[in-house]
């Protein structure tokens, strides 16, 4: 018997999945089953349906809501996480509450991991009987609604960042984008060419950099991280931390004097992927967004050892200030973009290439540096010693990545990187070229027929994971050369190739802080450490956490035009959100019964959102249903059992032990 | 004072009596006592596992079996030669990753009435402790006769660092561990790529040619990096590089006189012993001359050169990984 | 390559398909990880005796994956090996390729299709000792061993086995036997009845 | 049912965010485990009720699962700290009780570790199947005991 005393009379239906359930579990006996045992538990319709998600399946249910009089569904099918929705809509059209309906999960926790099918089906019975032994308990609710507020805050100025700012910002809505670098820009402004199109990087990025900066929507942070984030969807606070760039923004031109001035020479590790130098005061590249410079303190002359300024000196402005100190500001969004970007392999782990010890062994992102026209080099193709152009380059494929001692992973865009990358030394230099490769992945519009150019052109492709590149060399032919030790696959044989030049195409890391920018914002990581998206194909944008977007290679390594797609996609998303100004959000909810609370405080400091409060006057506690995300810790933990948590009652968990163990009891019973 | 039990292998009381004679020596002064495992045998090296793979296993693990019947205290058991060290380390490995396999060999010791549980024994080579157990500090302190002037060739060959089962090494193929150590004494380490390179293992025995290409390659790697030796942590490497080089020099019409020691020798000599306490002479090619540069300051290498400014427009290098053993690489990440 | 085209490919997957490389799977100690070979040729490129072997150990993976049992066994691919285990450590699957050569030696000695006697016997020389003295002896063993497959070196070899029995002072004579020679027999006895298992 | 083919039956707890994903997953995987397990999903492994465990205990179950994200990866901050402190509390309790410790678990799983969540179940139901099964439900007079507690916690 239910609260309202409301005669419980449920509806079970039983999923086939085609065979995917059907295939291990035999539905037809676990339906006629449940009408049969369950009865007295109020079953009164139990079917089997070949695909209940599908549009007929959904109407079995509503039409049997109207029929029979039903006023709980409960259905065997996937993962709540997969379809729970569909069918609280369906019982919903069906003219119930959509609260009345409970999933249980007999795919992914029966027949896709179970291959008895006896027992498979035994299990599955046992979990509808759980079931409907809870869905008894079941109240309606009602979802909440709060309002959302219309700005987003996008974290990471790279291009899949810059892509969503523009986007919710061309939409009419306020942006804050938050770069930890001084400029935005990300790796693509470190690129010189683009694949397959060679477009030139600079000449497509920079004026989607320039209309981010200039946009009256978009509050750019550079030299900035996010701190702090508390809230829930639609209403969350963040605080930035903006770093001293020791530069008065509203006294600066970006003239550039400070830096020709500046005496000090650091060697510029990320921008230039340490290939080439920049000064203390430094803005990344001439065409940074925003143009004001920032003092790297570290290194600064001045303070180092107090004395120096010569920026100070030289500025037409005035607008150095070494005083200037970090500056917290709190900001109200609605919602939130992950666009961290990533971090390349160190390719010094794998000893065996000589990264490190050999100088003409380059990694990719060096390499670009050396193509890049307002590289160190001014885009010439030259060995370490700034100055012999290669007569032979070795470029090397899946360096740290689909490698178990490395990264497991494909880094998907090495191939056509090093295709590129084998090009343009065939353009520049006229060098001849070896790519060493596995597999070449080329799945992508125009990817394909760039490799078959690159055959065109003259390419050496050997087959062949590299066992090492050394220069200890064992004939005069390899005197002085880096030798490239392989096994040619396609002929069987143990290969020697002497070359001048090696360029690793290292693998794409997550961002070494991934997992604490994951925990900052309350989402999780994979294995890997790339931030999980709520489902790999259907939902690649969002997360598990409501209100929270990822986009570009923060959530797995992918190329430019897939980042520049997942930004506009999350973007997307969060305009459609914005645009509704309410969201509903589960009422899964705690609250307390004042009548039964003894005010001992207990569930005071359990709550980390701060929901629960206490009134001094009644001695009594009362949770804030806006603060209170439904976690269910406080209903645990009340020893006078005054805490009710919606959806999750203790009614309803008891129940389905009971049911869940029901068959037990009925073998323990006749033994 | 720690103990350690000992597994010398075979080697040890023949081609390898310098390098015995040595560990005895520095032993004392590192104040490690050494145990025997009582009535070992030999570990097969790599020939009995090719012929059969049970009884090979059985024939290592008798000496796991005995050894873990001698733990008192201490459950390090040290080896010294590398196909023992691996061989040991190997079967205790196997038999726990793979519970069946471990069940057969216990069977075949039970036969004999021992039993082996895997994981009881800690098995460590010498280099290993001597850096991550006893500390280069600690050897540091002990140092009397630093070896200056003398460059050296660091070559601890293959099967000391790998496969590494137990990730004792800082790397499989570019570990720092002997640098360090030989560094520690004084001496000057040179640019040895080849440090784990393979010496030839059993081919003097299969295929003298191969052998010989392998030997030539080391040999010459250190020569052209004007080493004055060689120092090994392994009995087959100093064998094949000390007595086969000269039937390698015929087979290429070469001429090299690279001295090939033991590393504890050289650790020996810095703590302030006499050659003739540390088996100086028992080397084929003499290690005499190199040794009389002992205290003389070397004259400038051209490597040490390269260090100094690069020259203008000179793209700069990616700084090379931290130099550390990996027990400190572990404290590290913690 | 040519030696692959002279070899009767199995055309259809047969019944017993796994059954070589399961096999061999099963008959190395540890985890082999064998099926997961990609064919990246990372064992071929890192080994000092490929030049040496008529296929690399990455071809050795394909023959055993096609079933091709005697071109696989027969090959002197295992018995160049020389435990330098390179392969080992760089193999991006992590499969204990030198593991695997010591299988397929093993089952080689055991059927007798090895091609080159060299090798096989220099172990069974070494293991006749061991199984005898329950220790190596290094002088006899090179001695029995060059006598009867490089009697044309040895007076190459004349000055160095001098040093070695003079200035090394290397022992002539057999090692004295372990004490517990009758326990290793019986272990080994017993070890070997287990492998034929 | 005889001791030897014993097979026993685990009421598994799962939090909504980790655990329940990483059964999830390794059904997508296609991960194979035991089929002992059922497991009901709460919103956090904080919303573990003591009450529930004994409950589960007290209806046949042969042991309990707890499962939650890892330390410091909880979806609402750290309550799953407040699971562990009761985890170690209920192990106490049952002791007394006369139920062996070891047939409570916990477990942290992310959503991506399918293959651990599998594995760990596998490897669960094997260390229970070796314990037997509970037999304290038949000595204390068994649910009808145990009904009341059912009453005072509805009530």
């Amino acid at each position: 018997m239910t609260k309202n005393n409301e005669e419980p009379r449920i509806g079970v239906y039983v999923c086939h999945c085609g065979t995917n359930i059907a295939g291990v579990v035999d539905v037809e006996n676990v339906a006629t089953w449940a009408k049969e045992k369950l009865g007295t538990q109020g079953v009164v319709v139990s079917r089997d349906y070949k695909f209940m998600c599908s549009s007929l399946g959904q109407e079995l249910i509503e039409k049997d809501i109207k029929e029979h009089n039903l006023n709980r569904i409960v259905v065997a099918a996937c993962s709540p996480h997969l379809h729970e929705k569909t069918f609280r809509t369906a019982t919903s059209n069906g003219g119930l509450n959509p609260f009345m309906c409970e999933m249980v999960s007999i795919r992914e926790q029966v027949s896709w991991v179970h291959t008895d099918k006896v027992i498979a089906t035994e299990k599955a019975k046992s979990m509808i009987s759980g079931g409907v032994a809870r869905i008894v308990h079941h109240e309606p609710l009602q979802p909440m609604s709060v309002p959302i507020h219309p700005a987003t805050l996008v974290v990471g100025g790279g291009i899949s960042g810059i892509q969503a700012a523009l986007e919710i910002a061309d939409a009419g809505y306020p942006v804050h984008l938050v770069e930890r670098e001084p400029s935005i820009g990300g790796h693509m402004a470190q690129f010189d060419k683009t694949f397959p199109t060679l477009d030139c990087s600079a000449c497509i990025l920079t004026p989607k950099m320039v209309e981010a900066g200039n946009h009256p929507n978009i509050n750019l942070y550079t030299w900035s991280e996010v701190e702090k984030v508390d809230g829930y969807v639609g209403n969350f606070v963040a605080t930035i931390r903006k770093k001293a760039r020791k530069i008065v923004e509203a006294d600066c031109t970006g003239c550039g004097i400070c830096q020709e001035k500046c005496p000090k020479k650091v060697i510029d590790d990320v921008f230039e992927a340490g290939l080439g130098y920049r000064k203390a005061v430094y803005t990344p590249f001439p065409q940074a967004v925003p143009n004001y410079p920032v003092i790297d303190v570290e290194n600064c002359t001045y303070f180092e050892k107090g004395t120096c300024k010569v920026c100070e000196k030289f500025c037409p402005t005035n607008a150095i200030d070494f005083e200037q100190e970090d500056e917290l500001i709190s900001i109200e969004i609605g919602n939130i973009i992950l666009a961290t970007g990533y971090d390349l392999f160190d390719a010094r782990k794998v000893s065996n290439y000589g990264y490190g010890r050999l100088a003409n062994v380059f990694t990719s992102l060096e390499f670009e540096r050396l193509t890049n026209a307002s590289g160190p080099t001014g885009g010439e193709i030259v060995l370490r010693d700034g100055k012999t152009v290669p007569k032979s380059v070795g470029v090397i494929h899946c360096v740290g990545s689909r490698d178990k001692n490395y990264n497991e992973y494909c880094s998907s865009i090495c191939c056509m990187q090093s295709l590129k990358f084998a090009h343009l030394v065939h353009e520049r230099s006229g060098a001849e070229v070896y790519n060493f490769y596995i597999d070449i992945r080329t799945p992508g519009k125009g990817y394909d027929e760039f490799y078959l150019r690159l055959v065109e052109e003259g390419t050496n492709f050997i087959r062949g994971k590299v066992a090492e590149v050394s220069d200890t060399a064992r004939n005069s032919e390899e005197e002085g050369k880096l030798i490239v030790q392989v096994e040619d696959t396609l002929v069987g044989k143990q290969r020697r190739i002497p070359v001048d030049m090696i360029v690793l195409s290292a693998a794409l890391e997550p961002r070494a802080d991934a997992k604490e920018v994951g925990k900052l914002f309350g989402i999780s990581c994979s294995a890997n450490g790339w931030l999980i998206e709520r489902h790999p194909k259907l939902d690649p944008v969002a997360t598990m956490t409501e209100g929270i977007y990822i986009a570009g290679c923060a959530q797995g390594p992918k190329d430019i035009p897939s980042s520049v797609a997942q930004g506009a996609a999350a973007a997307a998303r969060v305009i459609g959100k914005i645009q509704k100004k309410e969201i509903e959000l589960e009422p899964i909810r705690a609250s307390v019964i004042e009548e039964k609370c003894s005010g001992c405080r207990i569930c005071n400091n359990l709550c980390p959102f701060n929901a629960i409060l206490f009134h001094e006057d009644r001695m009594v506690s009362e949770i804030n249903p806006a603060l209170c995300q439904g976690c269910g810790t406080c209903v645990a933990a009340c020893p006078a059992g005054a805490i009710i948590g919606t959806g999750f009652s203790n009614e309803q968990v008891l129940s389905q032990i009971e049911g869940l163990l029901m068959l037990n009891i009925e073998a323990a019973a006749t033994d | 004072m720690s103990d350690y039990i000992f597994y010398p292998g075979c080697a040890m009381e023949s081609s390898a009596r310098a390098y015995d004679i040595s560990l005895k020596a520095i032993s004392k002064t590192l104040g490690i006592g050494i145990k025997d495992v009582d009535d070992w045998n030999c570990c097969g090296a790599t020939e009995y596992l090719s012929i059969s793979a049970t009884p090979a296993y059985a024939l290592i693990a008798r000496n796991l079996a005995l050894a873990s019947r001698q733990v008192n205290g201490s459950n390090t058991v040290m080896a010294s030669c590398s196909a023992c060290y691996l061989n040991l380390t190997k079967a205790d490995h196997n038999m726990a990753v793979d519970p069946k396999f471990g069940i057969k060999i216990n069977q075949a010791l039970e036969a004999g009435g021992l039993s082996y549980q895997p994981g009881a024994l800690e098995i460590k080579h010498i280099l290993d402790i001597m850096v991550n157990d006893i500390g280069l500090e600690k050897i540091k302190s002990k140092v009397k006769r630093p070896l200056e002037g003398l460059r050296v060739a660091p070559y601890l060959g293959c099967m000391v660092p790998r496969p590494d089962y137990a990730s004792r090494f800082s790397d499989a193929e570019q570990p720092v561990e002997l640098d360090m150590l030989l560094e520690s004494l004084g001496a000057e380490v040179v640019d040895f790529p080849l440090r784990t390179a393979c010496c030839g293992g059993h081919m003097t025995q299969i295929s003298p040619d191969t052998a010989f290409d392998l030997i030539n390659r080391l040999v010459k790697a250190a020569d052209d990096q004007q080493a004055d030796l060689m120092v090994t942590a392994c009995p087959m490497c100093q064998m094949n590089l000390d007595a086969f080089q000269g039937e390698m020099n015929h087979h290429f019409k070469t001429n090299f006189k690279m001295p090939i020691l033991f590393f504890t020798q050289l650790v020996g000599l810095a703590f302030g012993y006499e050659a003739s306490e540390l088996g100086f002479g028992l080397e084929l090619v003499s290690a005499k001359s190199a040794l009389s540069k002992l205290g003389m300051k070397a004259p400038e290498s051209d490597s040490a050169a390269k260090v100094k400014k690069p020259p203008k427009g000179e793209l700069p290098m990616p700084a090379p990984l931290p130099k550390m053993p990996r027990s400190a690489e572990k404290e590290a990440t913690q | 390559m040519t030696e692959l085209q002279t070899v009767d490919l199995p055309t259809t997957i047969p019944k017993h398909k796994k059954s070589l490389l399961s096999e061999v799977a099963a008959r190395t100690a540890g985890k082999s990880n064998i099926e997961m070979c990609i064919q990246c040729g990372t064992c071929g490129g890192s080994c000092p005796s490929a030049a040496d072997m008529d296929h690399t150990p990455r071809a050795i993976f394909a023959l055993l994956k096609a079933g091709v049992r005697d071109e696989a066994l027969r090959s002197n691919t295992p018995w160049m090996c020389v435990s330098c285990y390179y392969c080992t450590v760089r193999c991006p699957q992590d499969i204990h390729i030198t593991d695997v050569m010591y299988t397929l030696k093993n089952i080689a000695v055991e059927e007798k299709i090895y091609t080159d006697s060299t090798a096989p016997d220099f172990s069974k020389t070494f293991i006749n000792m061991v199984e005898n003295y329950g220790r190596s002896f290094e002088v006899g063993l090179a001695g029995i061993h060059n006598l009867k497959h490089f009697i044309g070196r040895l007076p190459g070899m004349t000055p160095m086995v001098i040093g070695m029995l003079t200035k090394k002072g290397m022992p002539i004579t057999p090692p004295k036997r372990i004490k517990g020679m009758a326990q290793l027999k019986k272990i080994l006895k017993r070890a070997k009845e287990l492998e034929a298992v | 049912m005889s001791d030897n083919n014993f097979e026993p039956t685990i009421i598994g707890f799962t939090c909504n965010w980790c655990s329940y994903r990483a059964a999830d997953m390794a059904g997508t995987a296609r991960m194979k485990y035991a089929p002992n397990v059922r497991l009901i999903r709460l919103m956090c492994s904080g919303r573990l009720d003591p009450t529930f465990v004994f409950k589960a205990f007290a209806n046949g179950a042969d042991a309990v699962l707890i499962s939650g994200c890892h330390p410091g990866d909880c979806h609402y901050v750290d309550q799953n700290y407040k699971a562990l402190r009761r985890f170690h509390l209920m192990k106490r309790v049952l002791s007394q009780m006369g139920i062996e410790p070891e047939r409570i678990k916990l477990l942290w799983a992310s959503a991506a570790e399918g293959a651990i969540f599998a594995s760990e179940v596998s490897k669960f139901v094997d260390q229970v199947r070796e314990l037997g099964p509970l037999n304290w439900n038949k000595q204390n007079g068994g649910i009808a005991a145990a009904e009341p507690a059912k009453e005072e916690v509805a009530a």
